[in-house]
């Protein structure tokens, strides 16, 4: 099984309305170069979910200003002023989740759990409409899983196999995202031989990777 | 010296050796310069690592190895890296002791706004809900008004990023702490007459019986 | 040929290449010997690691390294380790092609039972249930019956493992799949009749257009 | 911060009808030494929380024999023949639990979620009695989060930061455990100054733990 493929191949399996993860923290850790070729290839309507919409010239952010994006699921967005206009004029949706509860999300869609029983967010504006639990006395939210056509992740270290090491803080959601989707692709800094990695050192065993495009 | 300085330095007194500590972007950053020698903290940094040193500096710099706010930084020894559900799950999970953030409005009651002004300024909470809502301990340190305008409310009407979570209010002014009665001036800088202070603030100032000089 | 090892040598068809595949302790476990060449599959082993290769030897008996059943095991080049909560979100969340496991009891519904039998037997279900539940494919794999006694059944009595979950049946006497309609013999071992077939099995045994002898 | 301490002083804080989460896998990556101190203690009525209950003369086993456990949380008790006596005769209670809902369970309990929305045991006994949620039309059992007084781990080199390495299969529950406790305890295979461990070999972040006993 050769997982390797062009980063041309990669592109050529995202479609106008998929539903994308993308990894990265404000684009450290992302898979910026087949955001490039995405940007390039104008594939619209997607909705994506990550952490942030990063800067205007940086990962996703490219997406956003470039108006290939209809629907953002993400934390943060305040580093790209684009994202706040496009949600004011109408023209991108944004739902705004908590870090941690966006991380649970995706984990539990990857882990075929129906969702996460968080304390965070009740008594806010995000806890309206969305079903509470009381448990032992305590309430928490119901905040469903989350799951994905596709997801383009980054790794740092990448066997043929699949298996993935990421490099200091640019784990940050790369691993849940490569449980919850139906296609996972992983852009590899760099692509080492099978029985290169330490097995103790693989943060994403190869079983979640599809394939591997060559940063 | 600098106000916002003066309030970093007054926040770094807070912590006792052990502590495992997250403090937000901008001003809360600054409080990691004052802690005191004898006291040894651990620093969280929510994209995903334990042990935040110093910023980098020099011609080299590792694009892998930001804060949140996306600086490069440095880790230190006895740090560790790992991914957004294990960080999350330190902060929702109890396991830190303090969390410093800055607000947009804070009240009487503990409950803390800090992301978004409803058709303005929409950032997103990144990960600051999680952050209100799992720290055993919530530090408000900002300055005491907006240009003149109280921040420190009877009621907060923005958006809640948390409700009755907060524990400490720290500014230029003073030090508050939030009680079943309501807001206690425990500290205060005694280049501001208390007046000042209770103009200054929106919220009902109680004066503690035991109010000593801010140091 | 040992019974068992027919059996497992069967099963070890099932596999395309690729694959990831628990095998549960006792018979299955002898599958991993069976598997073509020309196939390459993934062993998980649910106590935390991908990439199961054969069992320790010598004298130096590394003691960290053991699979589900605590024996010495070795691990595969392009394997991984990881915790068990990563373990079973491999298993739940659907990321495992295929698992092989035995029973106390299968039923034309695909129900399955091995994990107790009241007053007498309570071993616990360990990782079965999670892996009935999680697996795409559930291969039941064992002898016909037990001492002439049928294992495959109108209706499982004992306490079930899973509901509805097992796909196939691989014995001595032949491979059945779980339809719509009920249980269907598609192989058969030609050392046996039909007739003798259908007599060890209290299930309603439907024979296919296209029943094959097992090879 | 020391976090090292002596055996006597660890078991010392050990006391009758604690309940105990306790790592391990059949004692493969279990704190046996401790263990075996407690078993010379002879602290009862204890509640403990376990993947098993390993062999009659092999970690928790020998708790079992010598009749220190009033109730085991486990998903198996197949390999300790004492453990099934005792249940059968009712001086033991025994809750068996699937091994992924065990190890979300204890993850839960140390990242402040309520519980776990699991497909896992709908329709098997295992079911009775428990909250059963249908969301997006799929039936999900909740199985509320498990948190104990004291967590005793093992890990395979620990620095002096308490931040855990475990090699190979050791794994398997630790990580949760050190989250999902008001005191964790470390046997430590070898202690190792702090800075030794790669951060990104840090499966256990130091936070977590209070205690090192070196084995």
């Amino acid at each position: 099984m050769n997982k390797q493929i062009t980063i041309e191949e990669a592109v050529s399996q995202v479609k106008d309305g998929m539903t994308i993860m993308i990894g990265g923290f404000l684009a450290c850790g992302g898979p910026n170069k087949i955001i490039d070729a995405l940007v390039a290839k104008n594939v619209r309507d997607l909705t994506i979910i990550a952490n942030d919409t990063s800067f205007v010239d940086k990962g996703i952010g490219k997406l956003v200003v470039n108006g290939q994006v209809k629907k953002a699921i993400v934390t943060h967005i305040g580093t790209n002023k684009v994202s706040g206009q496009l949600m004011n004029e109408g023209k991108m949706e944004v739902v705004l989740t908590p870090q941690g509860t966006l991380a649970e999300q995706i984990r539990s869609g990857g882990s075929g759990l129906g969702g996460v029983l968080t304390p965070i967010g009740v008594g806010t504006p995000i806890a309206e409409g969305k079903d509470h639990l009381i448990i032992d006395g305590k309430t928490y939210l119901l905040e469903k899983a989350l799951k994905a056509d596709l997801a383009l992740i980054y790794g740092s270290k990448v066997d043929e196999k699949g298996n993935v090491f990421y490099n200091e803080a640019t784990r940050n959601f790369n691993p849940m995202m490569a449980m919850a989707a139906s296609t996972v692709i992983v852009e590899a800094e760099e692509v080492v031989k099978t029985g290169e990695l330490d097995p103790h050192l693989v943060m994403t065993p190869g079983l979640f990777v599809n394939y591997i495009v060559k940063a | 010296m600098d106000v916002k300085e003066l309030i970093a330095k007054r926040v770094a007194k807070e912590f006792k050796d052990g502590d495992v500590v997250n403090l937000g972007i901008g001003l809360p950053t600054l409080v990691a310069n004052y802690v005191p020698d004898d006291v040894e903290i651990v620093l969280h940094s929510e994209n995903g690592f334990t042990g935040i040193g110093p910023a980098q500096s020099g011609e080299e710099i590792d694009p892998d190895l930001v804060n949140a706010g996306g600086l490069p930084v440095t880790i230190m020894p006895g740090g560790s890296f790992f991914d957004s559900a294990m960080s999350f799950a330190i902060i929702r999970g109890g396991h830190l002791d303090a969390t410093v953030l800055g607000a947009l409005q804070v009240d009487e009651e503990g409950n803390l706004a800090n992301w978004m002004i409803p058709g303005k300024l929409v950032p997103g909470m990144g990960g600051a809900m999680d952050l209100v809502g799992g720290a055993k301990q919530v530090i408000v340190a900002m300055q005491h008004t907006q240009k003149g305008t109280p921040k420190i409310l009877k009621k907060c009407d923005l958006p809640l990023t948390g409700a009755k979570k907060v524990s400490k209010i720290i500014t230029e002014m003073g030090v508050m702490e939030v009680t079943e009665e309501g807001l206690l001036l425990v500290e205060y800088n005694p280049e501001y007459a208390l007046d000042e202070i209770k103009a200054a603030t929106e919220a009902n100032l109680l004066i503690s019986d035991n109010l000593k000089p801010m140091v």
